[in-house]
């Protein structure tokens, strides 16, 4: 007899936020993954010597690098702040009970500590670019192409 | 239609509480197949709630001669006392195995098992409401359902869940097998087999306002009935005292067991008048009568003057937290509520079938009102009348009832099993069967002769004529409709064609029965001019001791019944006027 | 029990045996709190208290003349790799039912796991500084 | 009141896949979606198929999906889930019609964690003995009815076909915190397996999803925690 195994609805499971939070904790954790084996390589071509070093680190000198590192650092804090909210409810018996207080609380101390983290890259990415541009470069300037002439 | 055979020593038909404890008892003496038409976990047993009865004496002293005199007097003296005794004595050991068997009971504060108060349950012959009913909050059937089922998984017991048994074979007066639908096919399965137990449960199904599944619909009696074997008491059909309005989802007595009070329009403790003793305690039958004079008399609340209230409001958030949490969900769901601040509209709701198929107290069928065998044959639970409900149950006897005699059936199944040899059931033993599945998948669907149609006059016509209060009139009036239903049951179509889950098909057949039930229903109440238990006659409100102390035997003739009767067996106890 | 139905995606339910899915269980939770010293706290020093920008082989090279780096690197090397690639080997086990491509799946992400320990370990040990 | 249905309909004999039916029922605000069911299949569409026993939420039969979400038909009622109202069969089993799925595989799960008590002891003539206390520390998991909306509301079972699922864990919870069991060691080693209870990544959709208010993540997380310190 044919089964159907699942049939394909096109709809969504109206999931309460453990189910976000789960594909969230889920999706950065492969990402960060992702980004780590790329990071260790760029890291390990230190041992080819400045230039190949420099070179290479120069791709991430612009602003849309700027923006996913921003990206990386939501992923890292809400990741890493997600998962002691697993571990809370994993370890601690009474974790379960206060599971909407805990994710409330996970929330709000991501916010306090990604939006200050936040503006602080970003105006540093702009102080440091205006400061190794030539005269009169504007802030969209810095936006739109790498950093010129750097170092 | 593909025909496939099976062969067993012996075969259960459902997986309630009866048919699992049954199982539990044959299981390791034989090569045993349990079939039902739901998963076992989802047989009405799990809906009971309130309690079981024993005579434990955890909270005060009892014995079960006391709660066999509880049980003799509620039945109106129709019971069989010598059952009585047997239902009452085995209760203890029940409850015990039970536990054993890891039932999660309630506690009390020293660790045993917690009992309640309940209706008609009395201590020293009548003195006092006692504790007896041993409980587990308010789902004492999910946890005997839940334990029994847990039990048969432990033993490796054989199931075939969602197979309905729609046939038996009997040949020269001896039981050859069933046959069964299998609801995710549409093939049939022939069951070889020499012993049957039936403990298929009630058919509440034939009122329009019940507390009983949709899938109650006497599907064992009617097989029986259909075969020639009569359907004892059929008249006494028990209607709880608090279903909520409309719905008849049951509010179990154990909320008035821990205080709750009936209350009328203008807020009285109506039971005052008709019980002074235990009030709102009484038996169902009392009270359920009580409800229906209220409202006839104007005495109903609500726009319609329809209902009556159930006040828990004294109670306590505690109380009803602990020990009355399921059925207050109820209410908060379907009446949107809230029960520890406001009374809860109820009204008498259809609930237990005294009658079924006549059996002795070894769960053996009996073929006649003389008390013949039918060799192979049992039945247990609420399809079955043993009788030790007579005229009216009193509550938490039912689930003690399918214990006690799911157990015997079992025993009475190794008995006859060890004693006989196996038998040879024909290959062509389904074709009737496949003959009218396959009629119905032939005849060209009508509106007119729709399952639904049909059914819906039915379940409206008995609750019109045939519930709490009957008279001569009424009941003929529903004999006419009843034939009517008939001759256009003969003509019954189905939309739905299909081969799997063809859930319209079933119910169809399941339409039957309903029938059948009714009739014997109808024409037993027409026949007995008395108002005993649960059976009410407005024009013989007096019961006839003289002509009626007799179980009635309704076999199918036509579309009726040919009654017949046998005397009640008696014992310690003589009748006396039922006064509470 | 009886079982009538077709075989179609009959489960293998659990049967029990090796203590490894809880030792892997809790060696996330604990790897998951270190990591959020190791983590977090690289994550602070290159992007908040540094910034990414000045980021060259001077300060890499400065930052590695003492052991202590050295070691705290390694350790966030090691325990992301590891952390992670449980942490995948668990979506790869939810996703992918055929047991086959599964296998073939674990057996490429543990090797690759293998060749980044291997070349981010040998850059933190063999590191030199040539200029 | 004109209630829109759209129910999610497959019929193996001639669909190859599931595909959207309408309908337009009369209903009272109190009534229960199953009532509407009901109205199509007995008054309308005879062939629409689904399971229902009890018709007030004891029984476990009519799990579905109810406007994206895991409910019991016969437990919410019109005017609880507003108009149109979306039903699917629920997820992760396979479809075997319209909205019944094939529940052998979650049976085949629940059976594979002894639930039942174990307890070699002569347990005597009376009772065996239990307060109120020990009583209680298992309440929550005798209440459930094997209706699979948590199983199949858990997104790692929609994935992972083999785990074994929160009802199957809550049965063994229900036998792991019961002072007269001792069948303890064996279903917490049955589920230290890959499938077993650490395959759980605590999304609290079977909480939100069981009928009868059972906290499923909690009875989980005590089997991890009991698992870890028994070990
Ligand atoms: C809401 C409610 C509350 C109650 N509360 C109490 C209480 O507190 N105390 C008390 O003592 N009693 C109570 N009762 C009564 C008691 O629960 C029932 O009488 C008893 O559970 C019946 O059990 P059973 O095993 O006979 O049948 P059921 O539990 O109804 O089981 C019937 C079985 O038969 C199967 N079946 C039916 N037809 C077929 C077929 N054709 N083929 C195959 N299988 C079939 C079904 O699948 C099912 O498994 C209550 C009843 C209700 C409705
Ligand atoms: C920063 C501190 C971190 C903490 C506190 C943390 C915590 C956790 C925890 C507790 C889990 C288990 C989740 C579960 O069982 O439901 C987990 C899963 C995971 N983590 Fe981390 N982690 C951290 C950093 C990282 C990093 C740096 C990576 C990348 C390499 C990573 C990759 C993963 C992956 C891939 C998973 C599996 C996700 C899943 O199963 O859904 N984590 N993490
Ligand atoms: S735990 Fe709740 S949702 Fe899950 S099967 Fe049991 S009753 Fe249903
Ligand atoms: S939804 Fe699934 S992941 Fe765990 S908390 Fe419930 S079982
Ligand atoms: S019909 Fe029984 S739970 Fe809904």
């Amino acid at each position: 007899m044919a089964y159907q195994r699942i049939v394909s609805t096109g709809s969504v499971y109206k999931g309460k936020t453990g189910m976000w939070l789960y594909i969230f904790h889920r999706v950065t954790g492969v990402g960060l993954f992702g980004y780590l084996l790329l990071h260790i390589i760029s890291t390990a071509l230190i041992l080819l010597g400045p230039e190949i070093y420099e070179g290479a680190e120069a791709i991430y000198k612009n602003f849309y690098f700027r923006v996913a590192e921003i990206g990386l650092m939501a992923a890292v804090l809400g990741h890493a702040i997600n998962g002691l909210r697993i571990i809370a409810v994993d370890l601690w018996s009474k974790g379960s009970d206060y599971q909407k207080q805990l994710n409330f609380a996970s929330l709000f101390i991501f916010l306090i500590i990604f939006v200050p983290t936040t503006y602080k890259m970003t105006t540093s990415y702009f102080d440091l670019c205006l400061e190794k541009s030539s005269e009169g470069t504007s802030l969209v300037d810095c936006m739109i192409r790498p950093i010129p002439d750097w170092k | 239609m593909k025909v496939i055979k099976h062969s067993f020593d012996g075969v259960i038909v459902g997986a309630g509480g009866a048919g699992l404890r049954a199982a539990i008892e044959a299981a390791p003496h034989m090569k045993l197949a349990v079939i039902t038409k739901l998963y076992p976990t989802r047989s009405h047993t799990g809906a009971a709630q309130g309690g079981m009865s024993a005579a434990l004496a955890n909270v005060e002293e009892d014995n079960w001669n006391w709660h066999a005199f509880d049980t003799v007097k509620g039945s109106d003296y129709l019971a069989d006392q010598p059952a009585v005794d047997i239902l009452c004595k085995e209760a203890i050991d029940a409850v015990i195995e039970l536990e054993h068997w890891g039932l999660p009971f309630s506690r009390l504060d020293n660790g045993k098992i917690a009992q309640r108060r309940f209706g008609g349950h009395t201590v020293k012959e009548g003195e006092s409401p006692a504790f007896r009913a041993c409980y587990a909050a308010d789902r004492t059937g999910h946890m005997i359902l839940q334990t029994l089922y847990q039990k048969c998984v432990s033993m490796g017991v054989t199931f075939f869940d969602e197979f309905q048994v729609l046939d038996i074979k009997i040949e020269d007066g001896i039981c050859q097998g069933v046959i069964a639908y299998e609801l995710a096919t549409g093939d049939i399965h022939i069951f070889e087999t020499r012993a049957v137990t039936f403990a298929t449960g009630g058919f509440g199904k034939i009122f329009k306002v019940s507390s009983n599944a949709h899938s109650l619909t006497g599907d064992g009696p009617g097989i029986l009935y259909q075969k020639g074997i009569p359907l004892e008491d059929m008249e006494f059909y028990q209607f709880h005292p608090t279903g909520i309005y409309r719905l008849g989802i049951l509010l179990s007595e154990a909320a008035r067991g821990e205080g709750g009070i009936l209350r009328n329009k203008d807020g009285e403790r109506f039971m005052e008048r008709y019980a002074p003793s235990i009030k709102d305690l009484a038996p169902r039958d009392m009270v359920s009568r009580a409800i229906a004079t209220e409202i006839s008399e104007g005495n109903g609340a609500g726009p319609d003057s329809d209902y009556v209230y159930l006040d828990l409001t004294h109670l306590g958030a505690e109380t009803i937290k602990k020990k009355l949490p399921d059925i207050t969900d109820f209410v908060r769901t379907y009446v949107k509520i809230e029960p520890i601040e406001e009374p809860i509209p109820v009204q008498p709701t259809a609930h237990y079938a005294m009658g079924g198929i006549p059996t002795d107290v070894h769960s053996r069928v009996l073929s006649d009102e003389k008390g013949t065998v039918l060799p192979g044959v049992y039945a247990a639970g609420e399809a079955a009348c043993v009788s030790v409900h007579g005229a009216n149950r009193l509550g938490t006897n039912s689930l003690l009832d399918i214990v006690v005699f799911g157990k015997r059936a079992g025993q009475s199944m190794v008995d006859y099993v060890t004693q006989t040899k196996p038998n040879n059931i024909s290959d062509s033993a389904s074709d009737d069967l496949s003959k009218k599945i396959q009629n119905l998948i032939d005849k060209e669907h009508t509106d007119e002769f729709s399952v639904a149609n049909i059914r819906k006059d039915l379940q409206e016509s008995m609750e019109e004529n045939a519930k709490i209060f009957r008279t001569k009139e009424t009941l003929e009036k529903q004999t006419e409709i009843l034939e009517e239903l008939r001759e256009r049951y003969e003509n019954v179509t189905i939309f739905d064609k299909s081969k799997v889950h063809n859930s319209e098909l079933v119910e169809a057949i399941e339409l039957d029965y309903l029938l059948d039930m009714s009739e014997a229903t109808v024409a037993s109440a027409l026949a007995r001019n008395e108002s005993r238990g649960a059976h009410s006659r407005q024009d013989f409100p007096d019961r006839d001791d003289t002509n009626f102390m007799k179980h009635s035997f309704a076999f199918k003739k036509d579309n009726t019944a040919n009654l017949k009767y046998k005397d009640v067996e008696l014992g310690k106890y003589e009748p006396m006027e039922r006064k509470y | 029990m009886q079982t009538t139905r077709t075989d179609w995606g009959r489960r293998q339910p659990p049967v029990g045996g090796t203590s490894f899915e809880l030792q892997a269980w809790f060696f996330m939770r604990v790897s998951g709190l270190a990591l959020v010293f190791l983590a977090v706290w690289h994550m602070f020093i290159m992007h908040v208290f540094n910034d990414t920008l000045n980021l060259d082989y001077d300060f890499v090279a400065a930052r590695w003349e003492t052991s202590y780096w050295r070691a705290f690197d390694w350790l966030l090397l090691t325990l992301s790799l590891l952390h992670g690639t449980n942490g995948l080997r668990v979506v790869i086990h939810d996703n992918l039912p055929d047991k086959t491509i599964r296998k073939l799946a674990h057996s490429v992400l543990y090797g690759t796991s293998l060749i980044f320990f291997i070349i981010g370990t040998y850059a933190i040990v063999a590191f030199v500084r040539q200029v | 009141m004109d209630i829109n249905l759209k129910i999610l309909r497959y019929d193996p004999e001639s669909d190859r896949k599931g595909h959207w039916e309408n309908y337009i029922v009369d209903a009272e605000p109190e009534e229960r979606i199953l009532d509407l069911l009901h109205k199509i299949k007995w008054f309308e569409d005879g062939s629409l198929s689904f399971r229902r026993s009890c018709a007030h939420g004891v029984c476990g039969s009519d799990a579905m999906v109810i406007n994206g979400e895991n409910m019991l038909a016969c437990q919410v009622l019109v005017k609880e889930v507003g108009n149109p109202i979306k039903i699917e069969p629920i997820r992760g089993l396979p479809v075997v019609k319209d909205l019944i799925v094939d529940m052998e595989p979650f049976f085949d799960s629940y059976k594979k964690v002894m639930p039942y008590l174990i307890n070699e002891k002569e347990p005597g003539d009376r009772e065996r003995l239990q307060s109120p206390e020990d009583r209680d520390k298992f309440e929550d998991t005798t209440k459930c009815i094997l209706c699979a909306a948590c199983t199949t509301s858990c997104p790692v079972f929609w994935t992972a076909e083999t785990y074994v699922g929160p009802a199957a864990i809550v049965n063994a919870h229900r036998f792991v915190f019961d002072s007269r069991d001792e069948g303890t060691k064996q279903r917490l080693e049955i589920l230290k397996d890959v499938n077993g209870a650490f395959r759980c990544r605590t999304a609290f959709n079977c909480t939100s999803a069981c009928p009868r208010g059972i906290q499923v993540t909690k009875a989980i997380e005590d089997i991890k925690r009991e698992t870890l310190l028994n070990s």
